[in-house]
């Protein structure tokens, strides 16, 4: 698989700054891929979910210029097959576990999470999943097996590690899986949580998604390493490059190590080639991007003008199936649209509960006679606005 | 029964909470084989194989994510420090990771994080640290700092039993110092309660840990040559403090001295003394004062750390400033 | 001369600094050819290179350390956080390394750590910490924290021109909201001195940072609204601290409230609290009282942070049972 | 260098945990070492360092049964090599610096640490490098070209990176070398320093001592890597492992590593195999290590036998040549040890000096009438003692 991955068309552009790792259709026949075993239900499902994660996204969009949106907005325009594809391959009936960054909406979506959760956070409601306490994705549930990031990167190699500790200490044939950026892998987080994994075989699968950039600073700046992957070898695992933007490359990579993982083999490092062709968040303009460079990657490798063609050239899917899918997408999203506005916001007092099991509210300011002592005019001026510009 | 040292009651806790639930594990550096750089560890490994006692990589930010994670999915880690002084490397997850996880995600982050702690042992500016002050100030930590072996014992159980996660700190100077006779059956101190380790009636010194000793050592001292009566009370618990305890003693002796090992700038006897201030202001007839370590790192060689660190004449000579006041 | 914002004035230090020593250099996340996450270190690259505008891998401790490295060697670091929270994963090279290392090494290590800090803006638990207490409780460090553009300008000069490390907080909420006119010339702001924000009779508010602007809009409605003559003190260094500017407010007083934005168990209120008790306990006609933010991660939706956070009218309010008192 | 450097006898033994890395007399000459450039009285001088440390820690031993030393001590018998052989790789005519850990007392003695600092310091005198004020080892001297290590682990990374950006900023023709342990590669900071350090391609060496163990930790419950040094491609630098208990092994490996920084092509990282034969520290009875290792180790590949052996072999030295060393070795710690005995313990107040250029002496204690506040009465009985048995 390895080889497989990493073989790519990259003699075709000249001195581009970040380069895919695209797997051309030839490789599929090299050798029986896991997602050869996927059905055209479950293909279309991971169209469904990319599709959802690139519409949903830009929904935000619209409510954010409307200010609607509290605090700033990231995308995942252009990766979003990565997250999709990689989540896909995790085993939901086992209670497979997954950790996503702050560009794996994606993964989030497809181990469960509503896109109404998602607006409701985004708008800080009351009935957002957090009630208004943590940012845009920044979100779990156990249930569905899903943990939410803190802002601090690498953070949650750590946490995944000992969650798939528990898992293989308690002899459960559970699988976790861990999102961290290109930016992320200099973290000493990053470093001390898959090492721990790594010698304690847990059962965790650690996927790099290497979209070229941490906010502004390229790949070059973040690391002398030729390849992400080859950090796995500083871990005694397994490092596999894999394209990001071909979503059945990345579910075949994931499934592997997913399956390895399973098997009790321990750790493996995934590297997946993608590229983010929005900015840090949405007040970033991009300056720092080479000419051409977004534009290149839009033309000739956006994951969904991609999956599309395949679907239609391998499986015979007709563009009308699609629509059908993309439409029932905005009804979707219209529909928790409309919910979500409705949403209230959170009671203040609210703020002070469950900060421990006991007790649980915290002691309140005794000079606050009620949530009201906030008055309007203390709101800062022009917040929201403000955040946006700042990010 | 025989009498027990703090640092076997520590073991003692260990072992009769890892017995009681499977979910229980242990994980630090050298702990397994080796006991632990203290031996506090010691019998853990062959009595619970290496799946519940895991020797780890020296990566403190690493294991303690790891607990984390681990204590999501129901299990009950603690966490060895082999120095509390590592405890720094683990600061970010603790305080933004650990301490956060139920109030913005809803997670139960049920773990333990222990070490030895604390100076008068010549460890020199890295092996002697006491670090409350600095996580006082994190909402969703709780922090014990137990200064006898049963409240050593009962205030790890009932660590280990609490849904929250609790900085456990263990004082080194007292590990083979003091003993005592364990209290029968399961013995649980309840964390968030102080307790009076002596009566008096002219003066209160509140303290925890190794300064416990040492004030009552100037207790005693300040009765027999001074004929002043002091009371001594140990938090044992700092997060959450036990307020009515500290209120109480301040209402019946009206002065007030705060001792701690740790150093002065922002170290918890602020916090003490903002508390009396806001809640018993009227009972005050003296100002509150505080002993407490110097404002430098803690120094090695004899002469200095004794100059540095609190000892009993500073402790009897505040006191009659206090009583005189 | 033009009125310049308070990131303006951050930034017209640093370029000064770097113009008036070649030895001072910056480093951080994105602060090359972006010019930083808030803009702060924009137009730096273009005209000092990159040699001395270093845009780093994201590793708080590696690039924290790696100042503390070439301050040893005359270099002068600035360090930028992207967001001040993040500086907690720089908290045992900070405390550990750089804070002891002119105490236990005679090694000078003359840095600034820099970057946005506070709330008020709707960053959520991650991106809007204060983490001064954090610090404050360290033996070695400095820490400033300005309210006014003038003072963010002369205080960043004197903690780059300081011979050991200052931790320098910029309150985002005030980067682009409060304008003034710069001094002229070399303008430099002392390490260690407070301001009197506003002269005052009946009470003395004392604050820092954002804070210090809810303070005075409290004093004036206090003053209108109810005739009571406020003296607010802006701290603007916390370590040290301008001991005798607070005990000469407080005796001219009699009554003091702190406020600041941090949150309440173990901030630096607790501090100033027992400092005044020790040094000027006598002169106080009342408890001393803090209005702080409630002790939670601070939440994100408005109507939680607004809650959470110190307003005018809490500071109104608790001014006023002060005076009653 | 990397290939005749890793070529060792494996085969000879059998199962043994900690295997070295040796190298055989014919694989000098493979081609030119920079060692063979080295004349007889720098390799006489090889020779003195490496009996200089085994020698002094010899006393030390003494000095702490006699309780005369504070606090735990620390061995590096049978890893002198390592430590002398690469330091001795520095010019410290031209200002080169180097930061040792607890097992590189010889490295300082290279750059001219002298016993009387060094048993002082154990002592806690006044007038030792640090005042009584850190441990052991843990001092430094701009002037000489050596930072103390604090006890965090993987911290000097970082640092080390800084001092060697600061040689690049400034155009200076200087090298840094920085010493890790096996264990102390799995910290954040060692991760965090070297990438930061190889992406500016700051003039510095990194040499991990690969010595079997952290305390008790034996290298495969630290990290599940197979060699250390391949954790060097984790950050796109040359990694290459040689014998560290060969000196001149380690002198060549090294020498080329500096050479290459001088040259401003970045860090190289070395893992030199070598093998603690005490404990951890004095009071550590080694209780974890497998049976007849350490003899094996002691009577194999002990680095001084080594070198005495191949002095005679390749250099013809007379054994009274060194014998003579030996005795001046001898004399210079007897001196040393007689006046740091002489040496006062510090005055109390010394205590609150320099915590701040500005203001120079911390507040007093109000309270203490003088330095005189302690009593004797005071001192934690079995002080000393209690830290020995408990490290
Ligand atoms: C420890 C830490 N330092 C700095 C930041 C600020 N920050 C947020 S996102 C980001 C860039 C992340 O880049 P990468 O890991 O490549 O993820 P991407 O955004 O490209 O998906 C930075 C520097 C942070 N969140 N955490
Ligand atoms: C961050 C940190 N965690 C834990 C320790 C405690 N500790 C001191 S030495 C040591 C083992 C070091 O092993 P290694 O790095 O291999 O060096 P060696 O002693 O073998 O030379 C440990 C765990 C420490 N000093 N720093
Ligand atoms: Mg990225
Ligand atoms: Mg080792």
């Amino acid at each position: 698989m390895a080889s497989r991955a990493s073989s790519g068309s990259k003699a075709k552009r000249a001195a581009a700054p970040h380069e895919p790792n695209r797997s051309r259709p030839g490789d599929a026949q090299v050798m029986a891929r896991p997602s050869d075993a996927l059905d055209i239900e479950q293909k279309l499902q991971l169209y469904y979910y990319m599709r959802l994660t690139r519409a949903l996204e830009e929904r935000l969009v619209n409510l954010y210029r409307q200010t609607k949106v509290i605090g700033g907005l990231f995308r995942s325009l252009g990766q979003e097959a990565d997250a999709v594809g990689s989540a896909f391959a995790l085993d939901r009936s086992k209670g497979d576990f997954l950790s996503p960054l702050i560009r794996n909406l994606g993964s989030m979506l497809v181990q469960g999470a509503r896109p109404l959760e998602i607006i409701r956070q985004y708008m800080a409601k009351a009935d957002s999943p957090t009630r208004g306490r943590e940012l845009n994705i920044h979100f779990g549930d156990l249930e569905r097996g899903f943990i939410g990031q803190i802002s601090h990167l690498g953070d949650m190699v750590p946490v995944m590690a000992g969650v798939t500790l528990s898992f293989k200490l308690r002899g459960e044939s559970r699988v976790g899986l861990v999102y961290v950026g290109d930016g992320a892998t200099s973290t000493g987080a990053f470093h001390e949580g898959i090492n721990f994994a790594a010698v304690q075989k847990c059962p965790l699968v650690v996927v790099v998604e290497n979209n070229g950039y941490a906010y502004s600073t390229p790949l070059s700046k973040q690391t002398a390493a030729r390849e992400l992957k080859d950090k796995a070898l500083a871990y005694g695992i397994p490092g596999i490059r894999a394209d990001g933007n071909d979503v059945l490359a990345t579910y075949d990579v994931t499934k592997e190590a997913v399956d390895r993982a399973r098997r009790g083999e321990g750790v493996t490092l995934i590297e997946l080639m993608t590229y983010r062709r929005k900015g840090h968040a949405e007040h970033d303009n991009q300056s720092y991007v080479p000419e051409g460079e977004i534009e290149r990657w839009l033309r000739e490798n956006d994951p969904l003008d991609r999956y599309t063609a395949q679907l239609s050239a391998t499986d015979g899917v007709h563009p009308d199936a699609l629509r059908a899918i993309d439409e029932r997408v905005q009804q979707e999203i219209d529909a928790a649209t409309d919910l979500a506005e409705q949403s209230a916001m959170p009671e203040p007092t609210d703020a002070l509960t469950g900060i421990y099991a006991d007790p649980p509210v915290a002691d309140p300011l005794w000079y606050r006679e009620s949530g009201a002592a906030v008055t309007e005019h203390e709101r800062p001026a022009g917040w929201g606005v403000y955040e946006k510009a700042n990010g | 029964m025989a009498e027990v040292t703090y640092l076997e009651a520590i073991r003692e806790a260990l072992f009769e909470e890892m017995e009681r639930d499977p979910n229980v594990f242990v994980m630090g550096e050298d702990i397994g084989a080796y006991g632990g750089a203290f031996k506090v560890t010691e019998g853990l490994m062959e009595k619970f194989g290496e799946r519940r006692v895991i020797d780890t990589p020296i990566s403190e930010a690493g294991f303690v994510g790891a607990a984390a994670g681990a204590a999501h999915m129901g299990m009950r880690p603690v966490v060895e420090m082999q120095f509390i002084d590592f405890i720094s490397c683990a600061y970010d997850m603790l305080t933004n990771y650990v301490a956060t996880s139920r109030y913005r995600a809803f997670l139960p982050c049920p773990m333990v994080v222990r070490g030895p702690s604390g100076g008068y042992v010549r460890g020199g500016p890295f092996h002697s640290q006491n670090p409350e002050a600095a996580f006082l100030h994190t909402p969703g930590l709780k922090i014990v700092y137990p200064a006898t072996a049963s409240d050593a014992k009962g205030l790890l159980k009932s660590a280990i039993r609490d849904e929250d996660p609790v900085l456990y700190f263990e004082h080194k100077y007292l590990y083979r110092r003091i003993k005592e006779e364990m209290p029968a059956g399961d013995h649980v101190v309840p964390i968030g309660k102080a307790r009076t380790a002596r009566a008096g009636t002219d003066l209160s010194i509140i303290t925890y840990a190794a300064t416990v000793w040492k004030s009552l050592e100037a207790a005693e001292q300040l009765e027999k040559e001074h004929g002043i009566s002091v009371e001594v009370i140990d938090l044992r618990s700092l997060l959450p403090m036990d307020d009515e305890a500290i209120y109480e003693t301040v209402k019946k002796t009206n002065r007030v001295l705060i001792v701690h090992e740790d150093t002065r700038t922002g170290g918890v006897a602020g916090e003490i003394t903002a508390r009396i201030n806001e809640h018993a202001f009227e009972w005050l007839d003296a100002p509150i004062l505080r002993v407490t370590a110097a404002d430098v790192p803690l120094p090695y060689s004899p002469p200095l750390e004794d100059y540095v660190l609190p000892q009993v004449p500073d402790i009897v000579a505040v006191a009659r400033k206090l009583v005189a006041y």
